[in-house]
């Protein structure tokens, strides 16, 4: 209970320094402090799914993706003055009073009404014993097919915003590390076991906690680190391997969706071959995940940007 | 004794309202967006203690697995979100060499 | 055991804390990073233990905790590389640099993204 | 797994409480070192070795409390990545304080 | 109701085809035109045939994978969605068209070329998907997909203004979703499920409900720019590339509304109190007088549609509490409801070809000030013509759907004695005539435009169409009127 | 039957829907669907007017929403109206042909003309407010880019008034509109309204809500503004808002408005026909004075509109039988004598450059025939028997003892010796001084010969006045008929 109580303080501490005080950076690296201590508290809540997802994606994705940001904005920014700050009364009025409301609703909750008694009900049809990717992937496929689409979108939101003159060029700027150097040697240490992390928690999912998103964003970041200790240039954003690589997750999963017309709906999976279905979606995903994540944080083509 | 769903469930809220106010009151961009993420993950820890009350309350084996789900998606989709955000900060910062939207100056 | 385990979940917590304060303070860019590793670190410490007070399948977290632990701070030093792209190691450092305390002056971090007052003046 | 004797049992409850304090002690001296000491190189020192060795003790202290060889493997790799990384992480960051400072004295 | 059968296939087209064709653009990058002129045909067949299945067999449900609610998510069509969904196909098969010609990929594959054709059908699909969808979450998703998508096209243009208007777009987007995301959370909290239909059996006015009715619908106003969430409106549609804008002004901005729409009178009415009516209603009416005030200062043609927006989309909030005051001397009922569902579809259609007429203008000057415009009515008759017919629509003027709307509307107005949002109709469109008949008069300026890029005949016929189109709809109201009736909520006949 | 009035409508709406697509060249083709159209729909008008007087009713419906349609009925009143915006169109087509040889934008023009045409036609066909309003509108939007056509300064500063007066108007209509049905339902003019659903405060304010909407087309004072400034646009199109559209769409929704909406018994209850009265009785006066300062032709002309359709407006307003005849009758009357006028006017600014008055000097004997018709034109509108104006002004003088109003009888003296004051220097001028420019010719038949025929309509309905297919006999018998019961 100490525990809770102390992880809970630490938590609000590092949200208020998050969204406090003058530096960015600062801000960002308490953003990345949050992100590991509210994946202890899923552990906390029982949601070991979720921790995993946010370890990947809060702790690592979002803060690399942050970090590098602040470093870019900073050199390319000018020195035109701005305000830090603005709005200070109304926006705490506001936050406090959203706040508030929250709590109160919270506290206002009726009797728990949440639905795992159906989700095990309906376990054993589902094709995998994970309760919770069972509803990712069979349940509300739905929302997750169309989750997918939602990081392809983004990423050609983020492509679409390359200069005229880049386009066709490596994703992001072009990386480079010392030959022989810490990075390059952490770059060759490491993907080996990312890689099979990665593949281990998309197949531990189908049992336990994991799945094709935290498997994803690990593989993501090993492609990550391939890419920034120099040893594997980012492909280049016309190259059709890699288009196929990004629309295969979502392709797949639709088109599974649509076979289930013949089954009598779409995005039905017949109990008995459920699994193998989910399996193949869960596969292909995968590799749509990490392929897109990683482009998403390498950003659009900018080779003048490079050395 | 504190239930820990209650416990998570308010620090949720409280993080959710201190994200809220450093997205209205913030002006540098990158700054909101990382607002933006926090209360995010407000939003999620509420949601997750709500499902994790089912568990305690009925003493059955582990919380609610929908908002457990609905939260990853969530986590994906905010992921999405600050990707093409930051993707726009920084193009933006190519054009204007500015940190903050132009209505934000001095 | 149970309650052992919660009081060293609590120690590392506590000492995390500690961590924080250092993340706050600063003063260098490095400092914070510095800080931001042991916390990860940390992190992975408190889920074993955490895992091993409930569910052991906590311990993935924990693995995808390290795994992933060193890749703020390849990003942090990649962003600030003479570039932007490259790596510290690729230029020799002036060995006018390596004397000792370098670091430690005044705070390196307000240098670009601090709010400059204008007309509107920067809020505190 | 290990399941034979209560009196064993009681030993490796005993090794586990040991060891698992050893680590938090490093811990702790790590975070001291981290607070107190007044460079950016003799703090990342203090880091180092709390993150090597606080963590090998926990992990060692905890594979005592594991049922499953499994966990075990996964506590050794956990504890490997951990030490790849922080002395990765050190020398990288370091160098970059070293880069920090040159620019500054510019 | 059907269930969820093979029946749902149409239903699902809707959908899955600009999902399919947005992947399909990701790989193909060149065809990108060709592929969405494929599926602006399907959709456009898939809603006809739905059209044809919800007009005999009464709405149409399917359960996802066969999972009903609350463990699944459903999907329905019911008259209203259907329209909305005509709505979307007719304006994105003329976006289609304008845009092929805009972004043409002959000479290899270009940025703005590839980015827009896979943006624009997810676009879609997301929107597609608000109308059809009853469940809370995955219209969170939905919206977000729809607003990423959004973004991302008013960023394509590149230049500095565009990429300004897109960031303060996506602030107040990620504003809206973050509260519409609370207010869902709660709801799910609180009755274990987020299916509309169940949440309407299940609400009460319980603290958690009534937090989470407000958070969601201060989320949704942000994202439909209610005054006084819209500043971020002009600049972004304004700024994006004509055919772009057609879509977020014409189309983007009812996707919200649709689904604060559906809360309140599907799965919440019991919770409808007077005063937030009135508020709601009340920020509508500053929309329209707000909007149009600014309208009227706007130099460039784009602006004046893009605040015009603004206030049109303020109309749509008075249903709110004139849903059920359609008095007991009228022939029909539900008229306020009805004739918003004919205010949002009309001013979609005139939106769109006032914006795909703008753009033609602008292919043909190479900018939109007003000033540049003048004389065009000599050269590019049709289009002009198109703008002109639009602008009745958007006035209210009969014989169009915006009449329809405004007469529906006003009849609950005053049949419930709520006059003062009868005023607001009228300055609305008196101010509507004040700023649209600045642009028209340039147009119509006795001045030879200086060198023009020549725009062929076949574009110039879009706008017209769906000005057309707007007309229609008010001349032949009968038919839409009675198909929207289709699965119509008890409280849009009764009032919240 | 059932068909004949969508036919009529037709008549003027397929061409204009044609003409739009037409390029500038196809004269011929446009000068043919124009003309046929204008004189199928004299035919269509003639037939139906047979066929009414054989007692036969015309009647379609055209649903725009569940329980709401566009309803087109014909009867005595619509077919008045009806008769006159036919005859006037054929006329006004062939004085538009002619007038716009060589100039641009035909096609643009003629399809507008054929809208405001079908327009007025609706409006005269309307057997509901609802379907009333709409042509009503559909005629306010049709005639804008006809005030703009010419494209100058002037024009678009006379659209931009015209506009502004016009659409607060149709609002105030529609206001007035859903106010009454959302209390009494839909109105149709054949059926008695019940009112009684409202206060007789509401009535009333509904009332001048009518009025006002509908006053801005008739040009009451002080809703007559946008019509002097209209004169900027071309001849055609004056001859059109003056005599067979905008103006007398304005005058006869007043009188929709009193006897099928409200009912005379009920005007009379509300006391609200007197004030109405008082205010055609001021704009009568107003707007003989303020033509008499008008050194414009067409200006002084405007004005004589603004005072003369007031008349129309006058004799509703009284109510009694005498009355109402004279205010009907002067709907035609005011129709053949103004357009007249305006096409002279169009003459003598095509053919002699002539703008101002001072230019009419001696042209006369020059210019004959268009002289003689606009002299025509100008002693009807003074009221000099036969002429039609006449018969007009002596059932209104009738009309005022009949209903205890004999201060009309002053109204009308005054007026019509300002008529009189601003009209005879003209004629003065015409015939009397001598020619100060070079002799031009009038010899276009296109323009001379729909002249001519006005002013001979002008002339011979008051000479046969009498008659009972006088445009007297059948306001006449519109008022026996159908509203003294």
């Amino acid at each position: 209970m100490l525990l809770d109580v102390i992880l809970c303080g630490m938590i609000l501490a590092v949200a208020l320094a998050a969204v406090s005080g003058l530096g960015v950076f600062r801000a960002v690296v308490f953003f990345v402090v949050h992100g590991v201590l509210v994946s202890m508290a899923w552990l906390r809540l029982d949601a070991v799914d979720v921790a995993l997802a946010e370890a990947a994606i809060g702790a690592g994705l979002t803060g690399v993706l942050l970090l590098s940001a602040v470093a870019r904005l900073e050199r390319l920014a000018g020195g035109g003055a701005w305000r830090q700050r603005v709005n200070v009364l109304p926006a705490g009025l506001a936050a406090a009073g959203v706040t508030g409301a929250l709590m109160w609703a919270f506290l206002g909750l009726p009797q728990p009404a949440g639905l795992g008694a159906e989700v095990a009900a309906a376990l054993p049809r589902a094709g995998v014993e994970n309760p919770v990717t069972a509803v990712l992937l069979n349940f509300r496929g739905w929302d997750t097919l169309l989750e997918s689409v939602v990081l392809l979108a983004a990423l050609v939101g983020v492509w679409a915003l390359t200069a005229d003159d880049d386009w066709g060029a490596r994703a992001g700027v072009a990386q480079h590390a010392a030959p022989g150097g810490v990075l390059e040697g952490f770059g060759r240490v490491l993907p080996p076991l990312g890689l099979m992390v990665g593949v281990y928690l998309v197949w531990a999912g189908a049992a336990g906690p994991g799945g094709a998103f935290q498997g994803g964003t690990v593989l993501a970041a090993v492609a990550l680190l391939l890419a920034m200790a120099g040893l594997a240039p980012a492909p280049r954003v016309g190259a059709p391997a890699l288009r196929l690589a990004l629309v295969a997750g979502p392709a797949v999963f639709l088109g599974v969706g649509v076979a289930g017309l013949a089954w009598g709906g779409f995005l039905r999976l017949p109990p008995d071959i459920a699994k193998p279905l989910i399996l193949t979606i869960e596969a292909a995903l995968t590799l749509s995940i990490a392929v897109t994540l990683a482009l998403l944080v390498l950003g659009r083509p900018e080779p003048g940007d490079g050395a | 004794m504190i239930d820990p769903a209650l416990l998570y469930g308010l620090t949720g809220a409280a993080v959710v309202g201190l994200g809220l106010y450093g997205f209205l009151s913030l002006r540098h961009l990158l700054r909101r967006v990382l607002a933006f993420n926090v209360v995010g993950s407000g939003i999620f820890l509420m949601f997750g203690a709500a499902g994790y009350r089912g568990a305690v309350a009925e003493g059955t084996a582990g919380a609610d697995p929908v908002p457990q789900a609905l939260i990853i998606t969530g986590i994906v989709v905010a992921l999405a979100a600050t990707a093409l955000a930051v993707g726009l900060i920084l193009a933006h910062a190519r054009a204007t060499g500015r940190r903050t939207l132009p209505e934000d100056d001095t | 055991m149970i309650g052992w385990l919660t009081f060293v979940a609590v120690g590392l917590l506590l000492s995390l804390a500690g961590a924080l304060w250092r993340v706050w303070r600063g003063p260098a860019q490095a400092d914070r990073m510095m800080a931001a590793q042991l916390v990860g670190t940390g992190g992975v410490g408190v889920v074993m233990v955490l895992a091993a007070l409930g569910d052991w399948a906590a311990l993935d977290v924990a693995l995808v905790l390290a795994l992933l632990a060193a890749f703020a701070a390849v990003a942090f030093v990649k962003a600030n590389s003479a570039d932007g792209a490259g790596d510290p190691e690729e230029r020799a450092p002036d060995t006018a640099l390596l004397q000792p305390r370098a670091g430690r002056e005044g705070d390196t971090d307000r240098g670009g993204d601090e709010g400059r007052s204008g007309a509107g003046g920067a809020a505190p | 797994m290990i399941d034979a004797l209560d009196g064993i049992d009681g030993l490796r409850d005993a090794a586990s409480m040991a060891l698992t304090g050893l680590g938090l002690a490093f811990f702790v001296a790590g975070t001291l070192g981290l607070v107190r000491f007044p460079d950016s190189f003799s703090r990342l020192h203090a880091l180092t070795k709390a993150d090597n060795l606080g963590l090998g003790f926990l992990a060692l202290g905890l594979a005592l409390q594991a049922d499953h060889w499994g966990q075990v493997l996964r506590l050794a790799l956990i504890w490997g990545l951990a030490l790849i990384a922080a002395g990765i992480a050190a020398q990288l960051v370091a160098r970059a304080a070293l880069a920090e400072a040159a620019r500054r004295r510019r | 109701m059907i269930p969820g059968d093979g029946a749902g296939g149409a239903l699902m087209a809707t959908v899955a085809l600009p999902l399919a064709g947005s992947l399909l653009a990701v790989v193909l990058g060149r065809h990108g035109a060709q592929v969405a002129g494929g599926v602006a045909l399907g959709v456009g067949a898939a809603v006809a045939v739905l059209a044809a299945q919800v007009a005999g067999g009464g709405v149409l449900r399917v359960d996802l994978g066969g999972w009903a609610p609350p463990l699944g998510i459903a999907l329905m069509a019911d008259g209203l969605a259907v329209a909305f969904l005509g709505l979307g196909a007719v304006v994105m098969a003329a976006v289609v068209a304008q845009a092929a010609a805009l972004f043409s990929t002959r000479g290899g594959e270009s940025r703005a070329g590839y980015g827009f054709w896979p943006l624009v059908m997810v676009l879609w699909a997301a929107l597609n998907l608000t109308f059809l969808s009853r469940d809370l979450f995955n219209l969170y998703v939905a919206l977000e997909l729809l607003t990423l998508g959004a973004v991302a096209l008013v960023a394509i243009g590149g230049q500095a203004g565009p990429l300004a208007a897109a960031l303060r777009y996506m602030v107040f987007a990620l504003m809206g979703s973050l509260l519409y995301l609370l207010g869902a959370v709660l709801l799910y909290a609180a009755h274990g499920t987020l299916d509309i239909d169940l949440l309407a059996i299940r609400a009460q006015p319980a603290p958690p409900d009534l937090v989470a009715a407000g958070l969601i619908t201060a989320g949704l106003a942000v994202k439909t720019a209610l005054f006084p969430f819209h500043a971020w409106l002009p600049p972004a549609h304004a700024g994006a590339p004509a055919p772009a804008s057609a879509v977020l002004s014409a189309l983007v901005p009812k996707g919200s509304f649709f689904i604060l729409w559906r809360l309140w009178f599907e799965a919440m009415p019991d919770l409808a109190a007077p005063p937030v009516l009135t508020l709601l209603a009340g920020l509508g009416g500053a929309a329209v007088i707000y909007g149009s005030a600014l309208a009227l200062m706007q130099g460039r043609l784009k602006m004046i549609v893009a605040y015009s927006t603004v206030a049109q989309l303020g109309y749509l909030f008075l249903v709110f509490p004139l849903a059920g005051g359609a008095g007991a001397a009228q022939p029909w009922e539900a008229s306020a409801w009805t004739g918003t569902a004919f205010q949002a579809l009309s001013h979609g259609l005139a939106k769109a070809a006032m914006f795909l007429a703008a753009g033609l203008f602008v292919m043909a000057v190479g900018h939109d000030r007003l000033e540049g415009l003048r004389g065009l009515a000599r050269t590019m008759p049709m289009a002009v013509f198109g703008f002109g017919l639009a602008a009745v629509a958007l006035l209210g003027l009969p014989p169009s759907g915006g009449f329809t709307a405004k007469y529906l509307v006003m009849t609950a107005a005053f049949a419930s004695g709520q006059v003062v949002w009868a005023g607001v109709l009228v300055v609305g469109g008196l101010l509507a005539a004040g700023y649209l008949y600045r642009p028209m008069a340039a147009l119509f300026a006795d001045a030879a435009p200086g060198p023009l890029t020549p725009v062929p005949r076949r574009l110039q016929a879009l706008p017209l169409l769906l000005a057309g189109l707007a007309i229609g709809l008010g001349v032949a109201s009968d038919a839409p009127i009675t198909f929207l009736a289709i699965g119509r909520p008890d409280a849009a006949a009764e009032g919240l | 039957m059932a068909a004949l009035p969508i036919l009529i409508l037709a008549t003027a709406l397929v061409p204009a829907a044609i003409t739009f697509f037409l390029p500038q060249a196809a004269h011929g083709v446009r000068n043919g669907l124009n003309l046929g159209g204008a004189t199928a729909k004299v035919a269509l008008v003639v037939w139906m007017l047979v066929e009414v007087a054989a007692g036969a009713a015309f009647e379609t419906r055209i649903p725009l929403a569940p329980g709401l349609f566009l309803l087109l009925r014909v009867d005595a009143l619509a077919l008045l109206f009806l008769a006159l915006s036919a005859a006037l169109w054929l006329l006004t087509t062939v004085y538009a042909i002619a007038y716009f040889r060589g100039k641009p934008d035909q096609s643009r023009f003629f399809g507008f003309f054929g809208l405001c045409v079908a327009a007025t036609t609706g409006i005269a066909m309307s057997g509901t407010l609802i379907s009333f309003f709409v042509f009503f509108e559909m005629l306010t939007l049709a005639t804008w880019p006809l005030v703009v056509h010419k494209q100058d300064r002037a024009s678009l500063d006379a659209g931009r008034l015209y506009l502004g007066c016009a659409l607060p108007a149709g609002a105030a209509l529609l206001v007035a509109i859903i106010w009454l049905e959302s209390a009494a339902g839909p109105v149709a003019f054949t059926e008695a309204t019940d009112l009684d659903a409202l206060a007789p405060w509401a009535q009333r304010a509904i009332f001048a809500l009518f009025v006002a909407g509908l006053g801005v087309k008739a040009a009451l004072v002080p809703l007559h503004g946008w019509l002097p400034a209209a004169m900027a646009a071309p001849a055609p199109v004056s001859a059109l808002l003056h005599a067979v559209a905008v103006v007398k769409a304005g005058a006869f929704g007043i009188v929709r408005v009193v006897f099928d909406v409200f009912g005379i018994d009920r005007v009379a209850a509300l006391g609200v026909g007197l004030p109405l009265a008082a205010l055609a009785s001021v704009t009568i006066v107003w707007g003989s004075l303020r033509a008499l300062q008008q050194r414009e032709i067409k200006k002084r002309l405007a004005f004589s509109t603004v005072s003369q359709v007031s008349y129309i407006v006058l004799g509703v307003a009284l109510i009694g039988p005498a009355a109402v005849t004279g205010g009907l009758v002067h709907l035609i009357h005011q129709g053949v004598t103004k357009i007249t006028l305006f096409f002279c006017a169009g003459i003598y600014d095509e053919r002699a450059g002539v703008k101002r008055i001072e230019g009419l000097d001696g042209l006369g004997p020059r210019m004959p025939v268009t002289s003689a018709c606009f002299s025509l034109g100008a002693l009807g509108m003074i009221g000099l028997p036969p002429m039609a104006g006449f018969v007009s002004k002596v059932y209104l003088g009738l009309g005022g003892l009949q209903s205890g109003a004999p201060w009309v009888l002053g109204v009308l003296a005054v007026s019509s010796l300002l008529n009189a004051a601003y009209f005879l220097p003209l004629l003065y001028r015409l015939w009397a001084l001598p020619p100060a420019a070079a002799q031009p010719d009038e010899q276009v038949w296109g323009l001379l010969a729909p002249t001519v025929v006005t002013a001979a309509a002008a002339l011979l309905s008051g000479v046969v006045a009498a008659w009972a297919i006088s445009p007297l006999g059948l306001a006449s018998l519109i008022v026996e008929r159908d509203y003294l019961r």
